[in-house]
């Protein structure tokens, strides 16, 4: 989120779209509620199905799964046909005015570099025209024909009202009445926020869908202003903190990157992480990469780390592709390349993608470790459970750990919520039987394997035997002490260059903020965003003053919110060119002649002049990009493809077959669906009774939806003759699954490009553990596809069939 | 049946042991039911309740004493229906319940087991019953609660009540009747009444009685009576 | 709240009569259908604040769960699709089921347990284990189909609107609970306050008929909705247009109880009277003689015969 | 912690109220006495309560876990009761269906308790202590890293790499938990490392 949960009581207009709010965020979207009755505000929901989130919106429109990037450059298309945009905002804060290199261009649903080969882009040609200064060629008018600006009416010319029915399914005249609504948000007394989740993020193009909206809401001027935004409502209580801390293949915590096989030492690893400015005087934040990778790597390896050894660097490991993720890894696995493997409170037997893959593949490995609270699917992938999972324990060769793990209730520490909010929470209870802190159980393996390398040596033992463990009972660290690490300390006292007597940091202090990081190895800094989370003056993230100056919703000392306690992101953009606010009565800072000031901490240098330096500072432009560059895997603009098993043709490009640069392997390519045999669209999602995997195992939740159902029209119920209540039989290319059928109203038939598509949706949130009545997940019919930049999965848009059934038990 | 001559009295049978049985389990129950019904149905009227235990128990042993009551007096009227028909000359005796009422029955019709009166209380009985077992499955909640609709119960409630009112009125008729009208309690107590009783309430009766034949058990033949005996 | 009998404002099957002296806040929940969501968030915290599990059960093709209310389920949110031929926009009507509370409670006239059920002066009817002998008649009284019998312990059970919490000043666990302030909970004046406001937002949007449900019939509820579509109440999963106690518990727990009380007991003193005033109906002496004479005649005849 | 205060001045509030209808109950006979059962006591006076953000989403709701006993030596802790922190800015009490049943989560029949192993081919798993299960799945580790860590590549540039071993982290973790996990993980050479942020 850019915003926070609470800001969103400021907001004019509230659409969501690819997430279903109401379902599963129900006290986030109280502020929804709250804007509709305190300020009238009005709700848009656009799904395929009339959600919790539709029964109490002002305005529903029907789409079609994996079409969102059509309605939404449609809506840009109407906005700028109509001259419905912030046009000061667009010309000072995006890159609207910049001008783009000869020879960009898009063809057929390709942009320039395609190579079917290798599914990717040569992205060479998706870069600015750059001045002999080495600046950003611009064009103030708009009018150039290569500028940003042109180039996107360009690309958006084809999205007209009629196409958008035609692909999107979205009768023409509900569309244009949300595209009105939308674009009333360009004054600058008007905002509308973006709530977002997985129902635009698990798509081949999951990324461009997310794009697609930001660009909008930069036309509109909603952008770092109260009330606006782009908000991705984060699915799990600390997945942002786990991204944050860079609990992913490519990532070093605070958003910094490993190095690839072409970055064979420190110097040349730095070199394309440099981000010179490319317009005068922009601040480029980015600048200060080293201080921050210099920092991490005194955290991890602590007097290992010195300036000989590049601190390290050759110490972390390399990347010889862009990523291990989940689809490529369990992949490998699939292929016999794994031998271990462990899970921490993740279940992927129910949550990745083809259930059918991820059991044999997990049935190839030596051993697997599952650190989980609950007794997952995971850990019992080997056991047989009939139709609900059939697999032939003897035949099964894996090794499992199942290890106990304390729940919320037992542990203490940090999580960090959707509005990147740092929030500390204490223990209430022993943990049952005997499990065990994560935090244990990660230092006691570590601890055995270090004792072994002592004992035995063997490969590369360096990193592991120098890993800097400063820990009061090494076999037990305590949350604060990992929490004083990530905020960062001073490891060597520095002075005033000028005059040597003046201390600027001490020895062993908690750093203030990132501002003080140093990249000469005399500062550590676990995760240089959450410097400021425990500082001298204590642990910021344990704070709970309820005050809220002026009711802006931002709570500014109530816990931490990263980066620097800042609650919204931009929030320079809240104020024109020379700093005054673009709605007074939304004021959030304001340049008063010397300084930033106002109701949060300024998202620029308090002193930074507001005509210099641009709002977007942690971009080398200083301004948002509404053309991103080579940025993206799959094209600087978005454009509209279909999800790769589709009941339909891409009409605009009848030739590509889902995202052409999106993530997937041959034999999964081999085993996508067709309509002739698969002909209904299907979705999976949440129901707002359930969370996850999770509370199955809870009582309550199993009491208040007990048993898998599949919802489908009246319409197609009738078709295929079946029963309210009844069982089906739901079949993709992957897969079956049994479920009921909840036959409603809230789906209806669409007409698509002349054809009647039928969605089936598909909750997930059952497997054959816990309280709840055995059932299946979405993912053992779900492709293992994934999106051009991201890889996630593509949930949300796949093909079935339905039958009706007499249930698993004829099976 | 026999008319049997003692030394001091001539009794004729009226009901055997079977009947009286039958009859007083009857009669238990309806009082018992009255008693636990009436706790139920007037809060005054709750500390009756204490009698059964409690509130629970009252509400859980009166349906089942219902059940006892409705098999007992079935019982009751296959030995009775027969002799409770109804005859011109209960149409007459009723016009004449004034008399009745006033202890002038000389001029009324010779009367057979039993009189108008009996047989309606007999009759009403039989239908209120009928009634009040019918609508007290209705309202009886543990078991049917949920055979019958909200509405059909609310009707059965306000059915069993007047049921049950009526019904208590008959049994004090019926009550008093048996007080009122003296030397009634024997036949339900020792099973016979005398013969004065029966030649002033149900000579007919008495006359088929007769003719069946009677038992003489005394030891010295009695004195004739001669037409001008001296009058006591 | 402390719980003298001052504190009741009706009590079930008694005529002791509350003296109604102390004036408590008469408090009401409010339930704006329009901002409900459905989520069942007052369901689960009925559940967990009353101590109460229900048993897991089974899909039927609808979102409703558990089915009906229970012994156990005091609360439930009732689903309806419709189609606003108006509008000729689908509406999906979701209406959290449970007591009302009402001013003029049917259950309260209908137990026939003294202090089963009683009223505070703070608008709760409550129900009292202890005193409930399982009769089933407050299920008759009511006109919302509320109360339901334990067949474990074969007593009645409802929504207590937390009165342990309202005791001490907290608001009922479903109205904390409800995330997008769709239950509200206050005083009665309070929420009839908050209502006007939710009417005025809601006809704003196009909701002309909107209101307030504090149905009079039953003078008037401490459990009140807010609904779009006030004039048609029963879209709302059959939300009685004007509820009312039956006429036929009216007149049984009215008219028939005194009028029946006051028969027998006119029939049993009259016959007392009678039998003491009126002259014996006796056997005399001549009608023994009579009776000797006649069973001879018979007897005789009977033999010839 | 003024929070805390009020919080606690509340709960000697909610006593007081118990106390007074205890003591309004003494003076009752016969019916009216049963009245004063009426109200169930309020179960939550004098629990001890604990501060915690739910688990589930990322809304991240404030809750107090209402525990059972006053901390004191022989009063073993287990949470009673979970409900919304009404001091949280984001849902000022309120919770949802999943956060309203937390309890049942951390009560829950399926939470693992014990550490367990399922061997090659078993049907089952069986318990086993931690240190067996720790020494092995360290022996698992090294003896596969040892045979497949990668220092070099082809063209000798060093990358240190480990690829026959992966680690999916949490969603649900602290930061802190995740922190050291990312320092063992990483000092590993792990690269196929991800967590639930995909899915």
């Amino acid at each position: 989120m850019t915003n926070s949960w609470t800001d969103i009581k400021n907001t004019d207009l509230v659409i969501i779209m690819g997430g279903n709010a109401a379902e599963a965020h129900p006290c986030g979207f109280k502020w929804v509620t709250e804007a509709k009755a305190q300020r009238g505000a009005k709700l848009i929901v656009v799904d395929p199905r009339f959600t919790r989130s539709a029964s109490v919106a002002d305005f529903y429109a029907p789409i079609r799964q994996g079409t969102d990037i059509a309605f939404l450059l449609g809506a840009m298309k109407y906005c700028i046909d109509n001259d419905k945009i912030q046009h000061d905002y667009v010309r000072a804060f995006t890159n609207a005015p910049y001008i783009v290199k000869e020879g960009f261009g898009y063809q057929d649903g390709l942009f320039t570099g395609y190579d079917e080969a290798k599914r990717d882009y040569d992205r060479s040609s998706w870069e600015y025209e750059l001045g002999p200064d080495g600046y950003v060629q611009v064009d103030e008018t708009l009018q150039h024909p290569r500028s940003v600006y042109q180039l996107l009416k360009k690309h958006i010319a084809a999205y007209t009202p009629e196409m958008v029915e035609r692909i999107c399914g979205t009768p023409k005249d509900k569309f244009l009445a949300i595209c009105k609504m939308i674009s009333e948000c360009s004054a600058r007394d008007k905002t509308m926020t973006s709530m977002y989740a997985l129902g635009w993020t698990q798509h081949s193009k999951g990324s461009q869908n997310i794009r697609s909206m930001a660009m909008l809401q930069l036309l509109l001027g909603n952008i770092g202003v109260r009330g606006g935004g782009m908000n991705a409502l984060r699915g799990h209580s600390n997945i942002q903190g786990l991204t944050d801390i860079g609990l992913m293949s490519n990532l070093i915590p605070g958003y910094l990157t490993l190095g690839t096989d072409r970055e064979v030492d420190f110097q040349t690893y730095m070199s394309t992480r440099g981000f010179k400015p490319l317009r005068p005087n922009q601040t480029s934040y980015w600048q200060n990469y080293k201080k921050f990778m210099v920092s991490f790597l005194k955290s991890m390896w602590g007097k290992a780390a010195t300036p000989e050894n590049d601190f390290a660097y050759q110490w972390l490991p390399k990347l010889d592709v862009p990523g291990y993720d989940m689809l490529r890894y369990f992949d490998m696995m699939h292929q016999g390349k794994v031998n271990g493997y462990f899970c921490q409170g993740f279940n992927p037997l129910l949550s990745l993608s083809n259930r059918g893959k991820v059991s044999a593949s997990l049935s190839k490995l030596k051993f697997l470790v599952v650190m989980d609270p609950l007794q997952t699917e995971t850990a019992r992938f080997w056991k047989d459970e009939g139709v609900h999972n059939d697999v032939k324990p003897e035949a099964i060769q894996t090794e499992v750990f199942e290890l106990p793990t304390t729940c919320f209730a037992e542990d203490e520490g940090s999580l960090v919520n959707s509005g990147r909010w740092l929030q500390w929470h204490w223990p209430g209870q022993e943990p049952p039987g005997e499990a065990k802190a994560d935090t244990w159980i990660m230092a006691q393996i570590f601890q055995r394997m270090r004792a072994l390398y002592e004992k035995e040596g063997g490969a590369f033992p360096d990193p592991i035997l120098n890993l800097h463990w400063p820990y009061r009972l090494p076999d037990d660290p305590q949350p604060d002490e990992m929490a004083k690490e990530m905020n960062g300390y001073v490891v060597s006292t520095v002075t005033d260059p000028v005059d040597p007597t003046k201390i600027v940091l001490e020895k062993g202090k908690q750093i203030d903020t990132f501002g003080q990081l140093r990249d000469d190895g005399s500062t550590a800094c676990g995760c240089w965003i959450y410097s400021g989370s425990w500082t001298e003056r204590g642990n910021m993230m344990a704070r709970r003053d309820t005050s809220d100056p002026a009711n802006t919703g931002a709570y500014a000392n109530w816990a931490f919110s990263w980066p620097a306690n800042r609650r919204i992101l931009y929030n320079r953009a809240s104020a024109d060119i020379d700093g005054k606010p673009w709605d007074p009565k939304r004021k959030l800072i304001e340049w008063n002649g010397t300084a930033w000031t106002g109701y949060d901490v300024p998202d620029i240098a308090p002193t930074a002049k507001p005509q210099d330096v641009g709002p977007f500072i942690m971009n080398p432009e200083g301004t948002a990009r509404l053309f991103s560059r080579a940025m993206m895997k799959d094209g600087p603009f978005p454009a509209h493809y279909e999800p790769f098993e589709s009941p339909v043709a891409n009409v605009l490009a009848p030739k590509i077959r889902g995202n052409p640069a999106a993530r997937i392997f041959k034999d999964d390519l081999a085993a996508l669906g067709t309509s002739d045999k698969f002909p209904y669209a299907a979705t999976s999602y949440r129901l707002t009774e359930h969370f996850h995997y999770w509370t199955k195992h809870v009582w309550v939740n199993a009491v208040l939806q007990p048993e898998f159902f599949v919802e489908i029209s009246e319409q197609l119920a009738a078709e295929k003759n079946i029963q309210k209540g009844g069982w089906v039989k739901v079949s993709s290319a992957r897969g079956a699954v049994y479920a009921k059928a909840v036959v409603t109203k809230r789906i209806k038939p669409m007409i698509c490009d002349g054809k009647t598509v039928h969605v089936v949706g598909i909750p997930l949130h059952w497997g054959f553990t816990g309280a709840a009545r055995k059932g299946f997940g979405p993912n053992s019919l779900t492709p293992f596809v994934g999106d051009a930049n991201i890889e996630t999965p593509e949930f949300k848009a796949f093909l079935v069939n339905v039958e009706p059934s007499n249930g698993p038990a004829t099976s | 049946m026999v008319v049997r001559r003692e030394e001091e009295r001539t009794t004729v049978d009226r009901y055997s042991g079977r009947v009286r049985v039958n009859h007083w389990v009857t009669a238990i129950s309806l009082i018992l039911l009255a008693i636990s019904g009436a706790a139920l149905f007037h809060p005054s009227l709750f500390f009756l309740s204490s009698l059964f235990g409690s509130g629970s128990n009252t509400r859980m042993l009166h349906p089942w004493i219902g059940v006892v009551l409705l098999a007992s007096f079935a019982i009751l009227f296959i030995q009775m229906v027969r002799h409770n028909f109804w005859t011109k000359a209960d149409t007459h005796w009723m016009r004449h319940i004034g008399d009745v009422m006033s202890g002038h029955e000389e001029n009324l019709p010779e009367v057979g087991k039993y009189n108008g009166g009996q047989k309606i209380i007999f009759w009403l009985m039989t239908l209120l019953i009928l009634v009040l077992f019918a609508t007290g499955i209705v309202i009886w909640y543990e078991y049917f609660g949920t055979t019958f609709t909200i509405e059909q119960q609310r009707f059965g409630h306000i059915l069993h009540a007047l049921a049950a009112i009526a019904m208590l009125l008959v049994v004090i008729v019926h009550i008093y009747a048996a007080f009122y009208v003296r030397g009634t309690l024997n036949a339900m107590t020792e099973g016979k009444v005398t013969g004065g009783w029966a030649f002033r309430h149900h000579r007919l009766w008495l006359r088929r009685e007769a003719r069946k034949g009677v038992i003489d058990e005394r030891q010295v033949p009695p004195r004739r009576l001669g037409p001008n005996a001296p009058a006591e | 709240m402390g719980l003298q009998s001052q504190d009741f404002a009706r009590i079930s099957a008694t005529n002791f009569r509350p003296p109604d002296v102390r004036h408590d806040f008469e408090v009401a929940k409010l339930i704006d259908v329009s901002k409900c969501i459905g989520c069942k968030a007052c369901q689960a915290a009925c559940l967990e604040w009353n101590n109460l599990r229900e048993e897991i059960g089974i899909n039927r093709g609808v979102y409703d769960n558990p089915h009906d209310l229970t012994p156990n389920t005091w609360t439930l949110m009732r689903f309806t699709e419709w189609e606003n031929q108006e509008s000729g926009n689908l509406e999906w009507l979701i209406r959290k089921d449970g007591c009302m509370h009402c001013a003029d409670p049917g259950c309260l006239k209908a137990c026939p347990s003294p202090g089963a059920i009683v009223q505070y002066n703070n608008g709760i009817v409550d129900f009292v284990s202890e005193h409930c002998i399982g009769c089933g008649y407050c299920v008759k009284g009511c006109p919302f189909n509320i109360p339901r019998i334990s067949q474990a312990d074969h007593k009645a059970y409802k929504c207590t609107l937390c009165s342990d919490r309202v005791s001490v000043g907290q608001a009922p666990a479903c109205a904390k609970a409800c995330p997008t302030g769709a239950i509200v909970f206050g005083t009665k004046q309070a929420m009839l306050d908050h209502a006007q406001g939710r009417i005025t937002d809601l006809k704003s949007r196009g909701f002309k008929n909107a209101g307030i449900y504090d149905p009079p019939g039953v003078g008037g509820t401490h459990v009140m909705y807010v609904l779009h579509h006030a004039d048609r109440p029963q879209l709302y999963a059959n939300l009685p247009e004007n509820p009312r106690i039956s006429q036929v518990v009216e007149l049984w727990k009215g008219l028939t109880k005194y009028a029946g009380m006051a028969a027998v007991g006119f029939a049993a003193a009259f016959a007392f009277v009678h039998a003491t005033i009126a002259r014996r109906n006796d056997v005399s002496r001549a009608e023994d003689r009579e009776a000797e004479h006649l069973i001879d005649e018979e007897a005789e005849r009977g033999r010839q015969a | 912690m003024l929070h805390e205060l009020s919080r606690r001045q509340f709960m000697k509030a909610a006593g007081a109220g118990l106390g007074g209808s205890a003591v309004a109950a003494l003076g009752f006979g016969g019916a009216e006495e049963a009245l004063a059962q009426a109200v169930r006591p309020f179960k939550l006076a004098r629990t001890t309560e604990t501060r915690n953000t739910c688990p589930y989403c990322s809304v991240a709701c404030g809750v107090i876990m209402y525990g059972l006993g006053d901390k004191s030596k022989n009063a073993h802790p287990a949470i009673i009761h979970i409900e919304g922190d009404p001091d949280h800015p984001t849902n000022r009490g309120t919770l949802c269906p999943k956060g309203a049943a937390l309890l049942d989560f951390v009560h829950s029949e399926t939470r693992t308790k014990v550490p367990q192993y399922r061997g090659p081919g078993e049907k089952a798993f069986r318990q086993i202590s931690w240190n067996d299960a720790l020494d092995r799945i360290a022996r698992l580790m090294k003896d596969d890293r040892d045979k497949n860590f990668i220092a070099r590549n082809q063209d000798g540039v060093t990358v240190n790499r480990w690829l026959t071993t992966g680690f999916l982290a949490a969603s649900a973790t602290t930061n802190e938990t995740a922190f050291l996990t990312y320092k063992v993980v990483r000092s590993t050479g792990i690269l196929a490392f991800d967590n639930q942020a995909r899915v």
